[in-house]
């Protein structure tokens, strides 16, 4: 039903990344923080398509491929959890921090494809970082899309993030309901409590005419898939983006490969009906 | 034209004197491709060097830009300095093997400028084999050992001398130097093919669908772990980029990795795909088989018997080959 | 050697059928008449595929480290260094003696594949016969008296610390970094070891003189006390280190400060770098 | 390839970098103490405190070598006097070892030593790294498994 687009072009090195700087530090959770990122005259590094990926590097220290979750005119933002060596050290650091970035790589969710269609975004955790950016692409062009549903789950109400557009930007705009549930309430938490699949199958989407965005960690990816499955979804109308482990970002170095395919490369996008004919080792 | 085998000595001095000249030669008891002038002893009469010369288009570490760090602030500068190589008696397979990295570094979507710089200034001279190794099965995988079609030059090896056959401009410069050299003559060699075949007719659109047969469930065992059959292998090109630091600078390095490693593909917070010996065997095997062929049209294996011959425990592609042969269709 | 082969097979089918054992790890032959593998036998009708030749040179009780928490006991065919391995598994509590089944076979000795001469880790080998075992297969061969086991030591130690140094880096020079001599080796037996954890900076992953040095001496020395002198290392390092000369160093040292001492000759001999006297030698006054 | 360049060209203002890994319990008192009493010790000695000499991992005396020291000392408790009752025990069964496995790799032992001092000692803490350092001093730079970084930079690396 879609199709993916895949591009890719490079002029300079595409392994040599240019310094950029971190001009604002947001905490999203006690353990997500979003980098906002310019250039060192103040623009946007690059223009990346929703979806797509950079390779941020705290130099000398590591680097590691985070997707972009939203775009300005002059800026870039990556929300990144803590969770390794990099990212450790990465929520260590001050604004004003040099960094080195290069990118975009990977294919982009299928903006041009869905047009017309009502969108299901659906993300657990860190995993609305990547979805965000086509949450915001499809706020941005309004019109090309039809009913927008959004649902969101995290651990507990702490690690809700985005929490100002979960709670006031997104369902103040037209057409568009927010569906948030957390795996465990507290005592100021009135919202829903449950995993997102089931979360998912309570609210009982139409497959009619829908697109739906997938991301979260792999067990929840698993499980929604087989909800939208018995829901009446079609594979094809699902589309969900992996990571990997990755070092160079262009397709080379190898470790990335789903069978023939490179995440890096030719993902991370990738539609259920792609990964149900590529090996499952992801 | 021809070039006497008496006269090699002097051609690969001259060729010296504009270029680092990797040839084969046996140092210190192991057999490498080490540049002509260095201590070692000249073998181009062995079949295969135990390290293929792939360390010079892809050095085991690679520095790619020097960085200096503060608190703050950053700087980064590329390393692009890369010289004139000359890879002198190379055979079939080891050519092989440069075609595929080049599909691997120069297309599909990004060129890698590391390499294309090298390999812009890398002159291929291959020999043709006159004889091969047990373990030799390059003419099962699309290798003809008596022609590397692809070298700048070949070389026919008629007993006392070498036919030249200039085949690239890189090749035809070659020719010019030599000139003095070379006298005229023509010649052929016989033509010889590797004693072991293996039939890999449909093998890698079969090996495609078998993903989950038990074919894998037998066999990994043995496998130590170890990196040896990726870091002999001449095609063999996965690699890992890690920083040096030196206090506020550092350098930025790559450097081979093996897809042998358990942390090969381990990602940050713990996860890993591939988390056992078995689902890194397998993905070595099908990269090597299917993988590759799929996605770039050949055969990422040379079949120059390296790892056959190397593997501490014996694990043995051209057996899994015939294995895969046997297992019936749909099965 | 035919008649232990048979007597092997008889073995392993009936420990099999008899459920005594879930598999049974003994070697197999290759494509070539040089070649064996360790093969890892689960079905009693499969058990002719045990070989037991002139080149059954792998070591095999490391690979009880895959299967940690086995349903039945693992069977495996031990020789001398097999055994002596075996035991230092169990010392290091990364191993049950109650989780193998231990099949004897007394060994004069293997090939080395390529020149057909005794190899040399054979050659070198103090214990042929196994130190410890549940059921033994032919009789026991006559052990070797190795007075020699330092000599290759000495010859280095009378060298002039700067031809050391140079001996051994030309040494580190070559080595790949492929750590097929810390995955063979059966005193390797680190959950993760050290140089995996490279982020941490114990080692870096780049391929010069430095970073081999480094692994080369901490390889050789974590592995210290616990060599039990199969020779595996040096046997599969694809550029023929003399990683034994290492080895046998720390052996030498420990002999001479700690008192006579050899690595898993059984389990009760506390390892020379686990214990301490407090009347060790002082030199640190 | 030679390494036996040591003597050689070396700058008369030249000071060697000597690394003292020290126990808390012990040795760092007894170097604070040498401190509180002035006494005067070669400043070219950069003091490490550790919990315990047997805290030590040999990797880090090679470490040391390879990022530039030209001499390690490691100090602790007296055997018996132990914070931990058996650390050092087993810091002198390593280090004895250590200490001939380096010299068999080519690095002069008195590059690499082994002391106990304890914490009234501080007399002997300042006679301890003065002679170190004279050894050092005497014997030049140290180049064996230093990193190609350091060797491409020389002296001039702080």
């Amino acid at each position: 039903m879609v199709e993916i687009e895949r591009e890719c072009s490079c002029e300079k090195n595409p392994l040599v990344p240019q310094v950029c700087q971190i001009v604002e530090i947001t905490d999203e959770t006690p353990d997500i923080k979003t980098f906002k990122v310019k250039t060192m005259e103040g623009t946007k590094p690059f223009a990346p398509k929703p979806g797509q990926l950079g390779m941020f590097s705290l130099i000398g220290i590591g680097e590691g491929m985070f997707s972009i979750t939203a775009q300005g005119e002059d800026y870039l933002d990556f929300a990144i959890k803590k969770i390794g060596m990099l990212t450790d050290a990465l929520h260590e650091v001050k604004p004003g921090k040099q960094i080195g970035l290069r990118g975009p790589y990977g294919n982009t969710f299928p903006t041009e494809g869905c047009k017309g269609k009502n969108m299901l975004f659906i993300g657990g955790g860190i995993g609305l970082a990547p979805v965000r950016s086509f949450i915001r692409y499809a706020f941005e062009n309004r019109k090309d899309y039809g009913k927008i549903d959004i649902v969101y789950g995290s651990r507990t109400p702490a690690d809700l993030c985005f929490k100002d557009d979960l709670f006031k930007n997104w369902p103040a705009m037209p057409d568009t309901e927010v569906h948030v549930t957390v795996d465990k309430g507290d005592e100021n938490w009135n919202g829903h409590v449950g995993f997102v699949p089931a979360f998912v199958e309570e609210l009982n989407f139409s497959p009619a005419d829908t697109i739906v965005v997938l991301c979260g960690p792999p067990i929840m990816i698993k499980y929604c898939a087989q909800s939208l499955k018995k829901m009446g979804f079609a594979d094809d109308q699902v589309v969900t983006t992996l990571e990997m482990r990755m070092k160079c970002g262009i397709g080379k170095c190898g470790r990335c490969n789903i069978g023939s395919k490179y995440v890096c490369l030719d993902g991370p996008v990738f539609t259920m009906a792609e990964l149900a004919d590529l090996p499952a080792e992801y | 034209m021809k070039l006497s085998k008496s006269k090699v000595n002097q051609a690969l001095d001259m060729l010296a004197k504009e270029a680092t000249v990797l040839v084969p030669m046996i140092v210190d008891g192991v057999s490498k491709f080490a540049p002509w002038g260095t201590e070692g002893k000249l073998a181009l009469d062995i079949v295969n060097t135990l390290l293929p010369p792939k360390d010079a288009l892809f050095p085991q570490t690679e520095k790619m830009y020097k960085y200096k760090v503060s608190a703050e602030t950053a700087e980064v500068k590329e390393i692009t300095d890369s010289d004139k190589q000359v890879v002198f008696g190379l055979r079939s397979c080891d050519m092989h093997s440069i075609d595929c990295m080049d599909a691997v570094f120069l297309t599909k979507g990004y060129v890698d400028n590391f390499y294309s710089r090298k390999r812009e200034n890398l002159t291929t001279i291959a020999i043709n084999c006159t004889k091969s190794n047990p373990t030799c099965f390059c003419d099962s995988m699309g290798v003809d050992p008596n022609n590397a079609a692809s070298a700048d030059m070949q070389l026919i090896d008629i007993g006392d001398a070498y036919v030249v056959e200039a085949r690239t401009e890189k090749g035809k410069a070659v020719e010019a130097l030599w000139q003095p050299l070379l006298e005229a003559g023509e010649g052929t060699a016989t033509p010889i093919s590797c004693e072991l075949k293996l039939d890999m007719a449909g093998l890698p659109a079969k090996l495609r669908g078998m993903f989950e047969s038990d074919i894998w469930d037998d066999g990994y065992q043995a496998c130590i772990g170890c990196g040896t059959c990726t870091y002999i292998c001449p095609t063999c090109y996965c690699f890992d980029i890690n920083a040096e630091n030196h206090g506020q600078e550092g350098v930025q390095f790559r450097c081979w990795d093996s897809c042998m490693f358990s942390e090969y593909t381990r990602m940050a917070g713990g996860h890993n795909p591939r988390p056992s010996k078995k689902e890194r065997l397998r993905n070595r095997f099908m990269h090597k088989l299917a993988y590759f062929d799929e996605r770039y049209n050949k055969n990422l294996c040379a079949g120059c018997g390296r790892c056959v011959v190397n593997c501490p425990v014996n694990i043995d592609i051209t057996r899994f080959i015939e294995k895969v042969k046997e297992v019936p269709v749909n099965g | 050697m035919s008649d232990i082969q048979q007597e092997l097979r008889k073995t392993a089918r009936e420990l099999l059928e008899s459920g005594e054992v879930g598999y049974i790890i003994g070697w197999g032959k290759g494509r070539f008449a040089n070649q064996t593998h360790p093969i890892f036998v689960k079905d009693p009708a499969k058990v002719d595929e045990l070989v037991w030749d002139d080149y059954c040179l792998s070591t095999l009780a490391k690979y009880t480290q895959d299967d940690k928490y086995p349903e039945k006991k693992i069977g495996i065919c031990v020789r001398g260094c097999d055994s002596r391995a075996v035991n230092r598994l169990i010392q290091d509590h990364q191993l049950k003696r109650e989780d193998v089944y231990l099949i004897g076979i007394p060994c004069s000795g293997k090939l080395d594949p390529e020149t057909n001469e005794p190899a040399k880790k054979c050659v070198e080998c103090a214990h042929r016969n196994p130190v410890v075992y549940d059921v033994l297969l032919g009789s026991p061969v006559e052990e070797v008296p190795q007075p020699e086991r330092f000599k290759e030591v000495e010859e280095l130690e009378a060298m002039t610390p700067d031809e050391r140094y140079n001996y051994w880096a030309d040494v580190y020079d070559k080595c790949i970094r492929c750590y097929a001599c810390r995955n063979v080796c059966p005193a390797c037996n680190c959950r993760e070891c050290y140089t995996d954890q490279y982020r941490v900076g114990w080692q870096g992953k780049q391929n010069n003189r430095a970073e081999n040095q480094i692994f080369g001496i901490t390889r050789a020395y974590h592995v210290g006390d616990r060599c039990i002198e199969c020779g595996e290392c040096q046997r599969v390092c694809p550029m023929g280190l003399p990683l034994m000369k290492l080895n046998r160093k720390m052996l030498k040292d420990i002999n001479n400060l700690f008192g006579a001492y050899e690595a898993g000759l059984d389990t009760e001999t506390k390892p020379a770098l686990g214990h301490y006297e407090t009347n060790d030698v002082e030199e640190f006054m | 390839m030679s390494v036996d360049v040591e003597k050689k060209n070396v700058d008369p203002n030249w000071e060697p970098k000597i690394l003292s890994f020290s126990c808390n319990w012990c040795t760092y008192a007894g170097a604070d103490l040498a401190g509180l009493n002035r006494m005067k010790y070669p400043e070219n000695v950069r003091v490490i405190r550790v919990p315990c000499s047997g805290r030590v991992n040999p990797q880090f005396v090679l470490r040391a070598f390879q990022k530039g020291s030209d001499g390690v000392l490691v100090c602790g408790c007296h055997p018996g006097d132990c914070h931990y009752v058996t650390g050092n025990y087993f810091t002198r069964r390593r280090f004895l070892l250590m200490q001939r496995f380096l010299e068999y790799n080519g690095i002069d032992p008195r590059r690499f030593q082994a002391r106990w001092i304890s914490g009234a000692e501080a007399g002997k803490f300042r006679d301890t790294v003065t002679k170190v350092s004279n050894d050092i001093k005497a014997l030049g730079p140290n180049k064996k498994f230093q990193e190609s970084w350091y060797k491409e930079r020389g002296e001039s690396n702080e």
